[in-house]
């Protein structure tokens, strides 16, 4: 690994050798490279990353989603970022499943703090991950009926009561 | 695995000695430690009767200001209630009238102004947000109550009377560039 | 001071408190053993009030009781999440009489600025409350100030309160079900 | 949406132990939510042959306040109050790494003297935040004392806090571009007594527990986890640490100047209970030795980012006197700066270990998204492996040694 | 006889509760001077009413009894203990003899030549008092604290009997009487049998359920303990009967190894002034003992369970048996039974 240079360019040279056709775009914000990845393919990605000798991106830093309701088909986006301890090398993987059908493969398998990130994305999201042994609720309720953290659902409890609205402009 | 940052220290491989492992002389060291503070000046703030100073800029109830002439500084401009992370703060802006000169500073004023006491968070975010100068934050605590409503806070609490002012100066002060 | 008043007319005995009744009434106030049911950031608050800087064992308090069972003051300091209410209420539950709560916090009087899904707004939503102690977090002065308040509620009741009608319509208006 | 998760979740058992008797040799332990051990409000609900744990699980969200959807809800400058209630215990570095945050977005430059005042501050609240975390330890396994000989340090350092911003626990300390004043008197008196006092006390606070043959007895071997395990957990911080791994963000991504500053990481061996205390032990004295060097070498100039006026709020006597800063006043607060449209990841070493913001701006008023790594939610899944063969004393040493914090826990 | 008896048991009985009383607040005292704290002090002077307006909170307090609960046991658990911590005072002798009016009074509620027995036997019933109670509650966490303190009962008072035997064998009595007057003056057993006292010590540490043998009740892990379920007058009665327990033991201690009543430079004295500045020398050992107790408990950390048995069964009792065998040779050589 000593003559690798970790610089975006050779890394994602790197990824797109290893999987055709993987990356659907890619983009350099504030220092970390972002991909934009395949559903079908992330769990291969994210297990060759760990496995590799070269790249060697073995901790996962966070798990998360995102809603983008105009994004047409596209709505829901899972983010993966994982950290290479020793090159100190960050990546953020990005996957866009729709709405309808929000299903990706779980990297439980892969990297067993992965539980409860999925657990929670999908309390939140509603993002379904496939093969994950106990897709539950984490933080809410059990018996709650909608994803809260898209982007159509209030933030404010009804019930309070000590408020005018009027004054905040909502 | 490797070392990540080439400074790394173990700390807790320690084994225990002779003397460790007969519990006694520890037991006996840590004895004497709590007897020491037998004889230590106790610590205690004994609240009701003694009250410690707060800092000047402390984050406590709050105040709504007057000017010289005691007129009320707050414009009603809306921009705490805006600030507020916890939406405490209500507000109705009224036009000034005609012969108010004397009341209010400017042309307009609150006619309301309500800050639940129980939302607030103190963050003094308010007292940033305030153009006019016209709301603090004070080093006097909000005291607790058997009723909820005691805890919405009108004008007839916030403002200041001016026979009783609350000074503020030492709060603008304290932090200011060149004091050491 | 409020309730207390309106309780005693209500109950027909006026305020000729008896003496023993005083008397009992003084003995409980200094030994109120509180539960603390700390969630969040005012329980850290709490454990600054227990600790030497503040002590709370000033009042005879010092004796924490983490069961129900034998507490008299039950302190809700922290976010109470509507996930976490019904514990809250089970806990109250299972309290035995006299019993007093006293809540800490913005989180616990109102939600604070966790007007959300997911927070209760407020823990007199689901228990009744006798003394409200804004802050977020309040200082442990704050807290000590609602301690001294459920003290004063304390000595100043009757013993025969809590076969009252209006208390007993107190509990029912909170579904919680009052064991003769 | 709603039958989807109909069939995959299984009901709240809280009602569990009341129904199942001791039944057999295996009784069903339910560990929480009110259980003085936890120090927050979470469940564990083991299984039990004895003393001896042989499964468990966990129920967390008791205290779920939904910080991201508020932080999609809040202008910038109003989440720094939001994250002071993550990690309560260390509420500055939560407001300064969100802080950090946005001004990696809007890629302010900040003077060296933010630089050193933000690592005094957080310094001192991790000293804070692994002063709680011992303490709580010394409590669980019985020795109260320590605990309130700590707690009075513990209190001047809010002191400290006081000066600074005006509050004790939840700071809201610093603003987007710097400090919301200067270094005042109080807090220069307040530091210098502190940095004097502190050590003596500390020491002796270590002396009551560190090298106790009870305390090593409990402590040792009660929870571990190795390296590696850990790492697939995702542990961050001291708990990582503690398995021996140095991982530090302060060391690997110095941030606010770390690297100006001299420091050991400390490790541990095997990752159990008294390695944890120990690696929080030396990182307090480590702590220390920073706050000493920042606070020698604390630069002079200015205590907020000069060159970003549309994120900083003016003076108010400009705020009289100058249009500018006046229609740069009302925009701040009301939060109508525009933004840069991107995606930021920051982390800074947290109470607990990597605390990160992952923040997605679409240019407007609030976040777009607004992501916290919380450390505690991601370590605290692999409490139950950790516990998994070992008593119920160690499984509440276990617990208090991670010093998992609910608010962070929760979110 | 029996009325001068029964004002004998009746003050003894008093005294202990009243000790135990104020033993709460000597607690609550010491652990705030340990944390440079103030203490209870709103509660009369030095907050002297305190222990009385707990006691008083305690019986106006709801007297309620959790459902799933057995009823009777649960009532009659709190009532064993108090029983048999109070019982124990009856063969503690407090002084010499007392004369009043002409007659002479003996300090002691029942002289009998197997005083040390009696106490070991009423100890070991102690515990059912605690079992009863927290089977009965229904709970989980107080079953754990009961199994634990009888286990941590039975393994302790192993070692407190071999340490007692150890004692007897030097004095050669079963009485406590006789074993306080062989310590006359100074002539203490603590200085010939010093691994004895720390031994003793420690097993009467663990015998009244203290620090750092408190596993009966550690609230970090078992909320309660075995008085998890238990409100109002029977949870005071568990407390209660753990204080006069604590008092007891001193009581115990002091006569097996401090000498009891005895005090250096008593032989100056005769007659009434002697028996009081008695009494006085065996209060204030007791009240010593105490404090060290409570001091040990605001200080060190406490066992986990495995440890605290393994150090009972491994160290403790080979400790104690080691001792009475050296006791026991170097009895039989100065008594010359070798010649």
């Amino acid at each position: 690994m000593s003559d690798f240079i970790f610089s975006h360019e050779t890394v994602l040279e790197r990824i797109s050798n290893k999987f055709e056709g993987l990356i659907i775009s890619s983009d350099i914000s504030y220092n970390i490279l972002t991909i934009e990845v395949k559903t079908s393919m992330t769990y291969e990605l994210i297990k060759w990353l760990k496995d590799d000798s070269v790249l060697n991106l073995s901790f996962l830093t966070l798990i998360g989603g995102i809603h983008y309701p105009e994004n047409k088909g596209k709505e829901l986006g899972i983010t993966y970022h994982v950290h290479g301890l020793e090159s100190n090398y960050r990546l953020r993987i990005r996957t866009f499943v729709p709405i309808e059908n929000p299903i990706v493969d779980s990297i439980v398998d892969i990297y067993v703090g992965a539980n409860w990130l999925e657990r929670e994305t999908f309390d939140f999201f509603g993002i379904e991950f496939k093969g994950h042994p106990n897709l539950c609720r984490i933080l809410n309720e059990d018996d709650m009926d909608y994803f809260p953290m898209r982007k159509e659902y209030h933030l404010e409890d009804a019930t309070r009561e000590d408020k005018d609205d009027r004054y905040f402009g909502r | 695995m490797q070392s990540l940052s080439n400074r790394s220290k173990v700390v807790s491989n320690k084994p225990m000695t002779f003397l460790e492992r007969m519990y006694l002389p520890v037991i006996f060291g840590g004895m004497w430690i709590t007897f020491k503070h037998l004889f230590k000046k106790n610590v205690t703030l004994q609240y009701p009767e003694e009250q410690k100073v707060f800092a000047p800029v402390y984050r406590g109830q709050h105040v709504l200001k007057r000017d010289e002439q005691g007129r009320e500084n707050c414009t009603a401009c809306g921009l705490c209630a805006v600030a507020c992370p916890a939406e405490a703060i209500t507000m109705i802006a009224g036009e000034r009238k005609k012969g108010d000169e004397d009341k209010y500073r400017e042309e307009k004023y609150a006619e309301v102004y309500e800050i639940n006491m129980l939302r607030c968070i103190f963050c003094g975010l308010c007292e940033e947000a305030c153009p006019k100068e016209a709301i603090f934050l004070t080093d006097r605590i909000v005291p607790s109550q058997y009723e909820r409503e005691d805890f919405i806070m009108g004008k007839d609490t916030l403002v200041e009377d001016m026979n009783n002012r609350i000074d503020i100066s030492l709060r603008q002060m304290t932090g200011k560039r060149g004091e050491k | 001071m409020g309730k207390i008043e309106e309780l005693q007319v209500i109950n027909g005995e006026g305020y000729q408190l008896s003496k023993l009744e005083k008397v009992l009434g003084v003995a409980r106030s200094k030994s109120v053993w509180p539960l603390p049911f700390a969630t969040s950031c005012c329980g850290i608050e709490y454990m600054a009030t227990v600790g030497s800087n503040y002590d709370l064992s000033r009042f005879g308090m010092e004796i924490m009781s983490f069961t129900p069972r034998n507490a008299d003051l039950l302190i809700v300091a922290g976010t109470i999440s509507k996930k976490l209410g019904p514990v809250l209420k089970q806990v109250y539950e299972q309290m035995s009489e006299p019993k007093w709560v006293l809540a800490v916090g913005a989180c616990a009087c109102s939600g604070g600025i966790f007007d959300t899904y997911s927070v209760l707004q407020g823990i007199d939503k689901i228990i009744p409350v006798d003394v409200y102690v804004p802050g977020c977090p309040p200082r442990p002065e704050q807290i000590i100030d609602g301690v001294m308040k459920i003290h004063e509620l304390v000595k100043n009741e009757p013993l025969r309160r809590r076969y009252s009608d209006e208390y007993k319509h107190l509990l029912k208006t909170y579904n919680i079900d009052v064991n003769e | 949406m709603s039958d989807l998760n109909k069939n995959k979740i299984n009901t709240p058992n809280l009602t569990s132990l009341s129904k199942e008797t001791i039944d057999g040799d295996i009784a069903t332990l339910n560990f929480g939510p009110t259980h003085p051990a936890t120090h927050g409000i979470f469940q564990n609900i083991m299984k039990v042959d004895g003393d001896k744990i042989l499964s468990s699980e966990q129920t967390v969200g008791y205290i779920h306040r939904a910080f991201e959807k508020l932080a999609e809800r809040r202008p910038y400058n109003q989440i720094t109050p939001i994250t002071d209630r993550l990690n309560y215990c260390s509420s500055p570095i939560n407001n300064m790494g969100w802080e950090m945050t946005v001004e990696k977005l809007i890629g302010a430059e900040i003077p060296k003297r933010v630089d050193y005042m933000r690592v005094i501050i957080m310094e001192l609240s991790r000293i804070a935040d692994h002063l709680v975390c011992n303490s709580v330890i010394g409590v669980d396994t019985g020795a109260l004392s320590g605990f309130m000989y700590v707690f009075q340090e513990r209190e001047k350092i809010y002191d400290i806090f006081e000066e600074v911003c005006g509050a004790r626990l939840t700071t809201n300390i610093g603003r987007i571009g710097g400090f919301e004043r200067d270094f005042s008197k109080g807090f220069h008196d307040k530091l210098k007594a502190f940095l004097a006092n502190f050590p003596k006390a500390f020491e002796e606070f270590d002396s009551l527990l560190s090298r106790n043959r009870i305390f090593i007895d409990r402590t040792r071997d009660a929870g571990p986890i190795g390296a590696k395990r850990a790492l697939e957990y995702g542990f961050t911080g001291p708990n990582l640490r503690a398995a021996g791994v140095d991982y530090d963000v302060r060391a690997m991504n110095p941030y606010s100047s770390y690297q100006d500053f001299d420091f050991i990481i400390p490790v541990g061996v095997k990752g159990d209970t008294y390695d944890r205390f120990m690696v929080r032990q030396e990182e307090i004295r480590q702590s220390l030795r920073i706050i000493n060097q920042a606070y020698k070498n604390l630069p002079e100039g200015s205590y907020f980012a000069q060159n970003i006026p549309e994120f900083y709020l003016p003076p108010k006597e400009d705020v009289y006197n100058k249009m500018e800063s006046l229609i740069y006043h009302f925009k701040i607060v009301m939060g109508e700066i525009p933004v840069p449209v991107g995606e930021v990841y920051h982390s800074v070493e947290g109470g607990n270990g990597e605390l990160g913001f992952h923040l997605v701006s679409d240019g407007g008023r609030t976040p777009y998204r607004l992501q916290f790594r919380r450390p505690c939610f991601i370590y605290y899944q692999g409490y139950p492996e950790m516990i998994t063969g070992q008593t119920i004393s160690e499984a509440v040493l276990t617990l208090s040694s991670l010093n998992v914090i609910a608010g962070e826990l929760d979110a | 006889m029996i009325i001068e008896k029964l004002i004998l048991v009746i003050v003894i009985f008093a005294v202990s509760i009243l000790a135990a009383l104020y033993s709460t607040l000597l607690e609550r005292k010491a652990a705030a001077w340990f944390q440079d704290r103030i203490g209870p002090n709103r509660t009369g002077f030095f907050s002297l009413l305190q222990p009385l307006a707990d006691g008083v909170k305690m019986f106006i307090k709801e007297d309620g009894i959790p459902l799933n609960t057995d009823k009777w046991l649960f009532i009659i658990g709190p009532g064993i203990a108090m029983f048999t911590s109070l019982i124990t005072s009856t063969v503690i002798p407090w002084g010499p003899d007392l004369e009043i009016f002409g007659s002479k009074v003996a300090l002691q509620i029942a002289e009998f030549d197997m005083g040390i027995l009696f106490i070991m036997g009423v100890l070991s019933i102690s515990v059912y008092g605690i079992m009863i109670g927290a089977w009965a509650s229904n709970n989980k966490y107080s079953l754990y604290g009961a199994i634990r303190a009888s286990s941590q009962m039975i393994s302790y008072e192993l070692a407190m009997g071999l340490i007692a035997i150890t004692i007897i064998m030097m004095t050669g009595s079963l009485s406590l009487r006789a074993i306080v007057e062989s310590q006359h003056g100074m002539n203490w057993n603590i200085f010939y049998q010093p691994i004895g006292f720390v031994v003793f010590f420690i097993c009467a540490l663990a015998e009244t359920n203290r620090a750092p043998f408190d596993l009966a009740e550690c609230e970090s892990e078992l909320i309660g303990g075995y008085h998890t379920e238990y409100g109002s007058m029977k949870l005071g009665f568990y407390l209660f009967a753990e204080y006069v327990n604590m008092f007891i033991s001193a009581a115990i201690i002091s006569i097996l190894f401090l000498g009891g009543y005895n005090f250096p430079g008593m032989d100056s004295f005769s007659g009434n002034i002697l028996a009081i500045m008695c009494l006085g020398a065996f209060f204030t050992k007791i009240v010593l003992i105490i404090f060290i107790f409570m001091w040990i408990r605001w200080t060190i950390p406490r066992f986990r369970y495995d440890q605290l048995m393994h150090l009972g069964w491994k160290k403790l009792i080979p400790i104690a048996l080691i001792n009475l065998m050296i006791t026991g040779i170097i009895i039989a050589f100065t008594k010359g039974w070798f010649n």
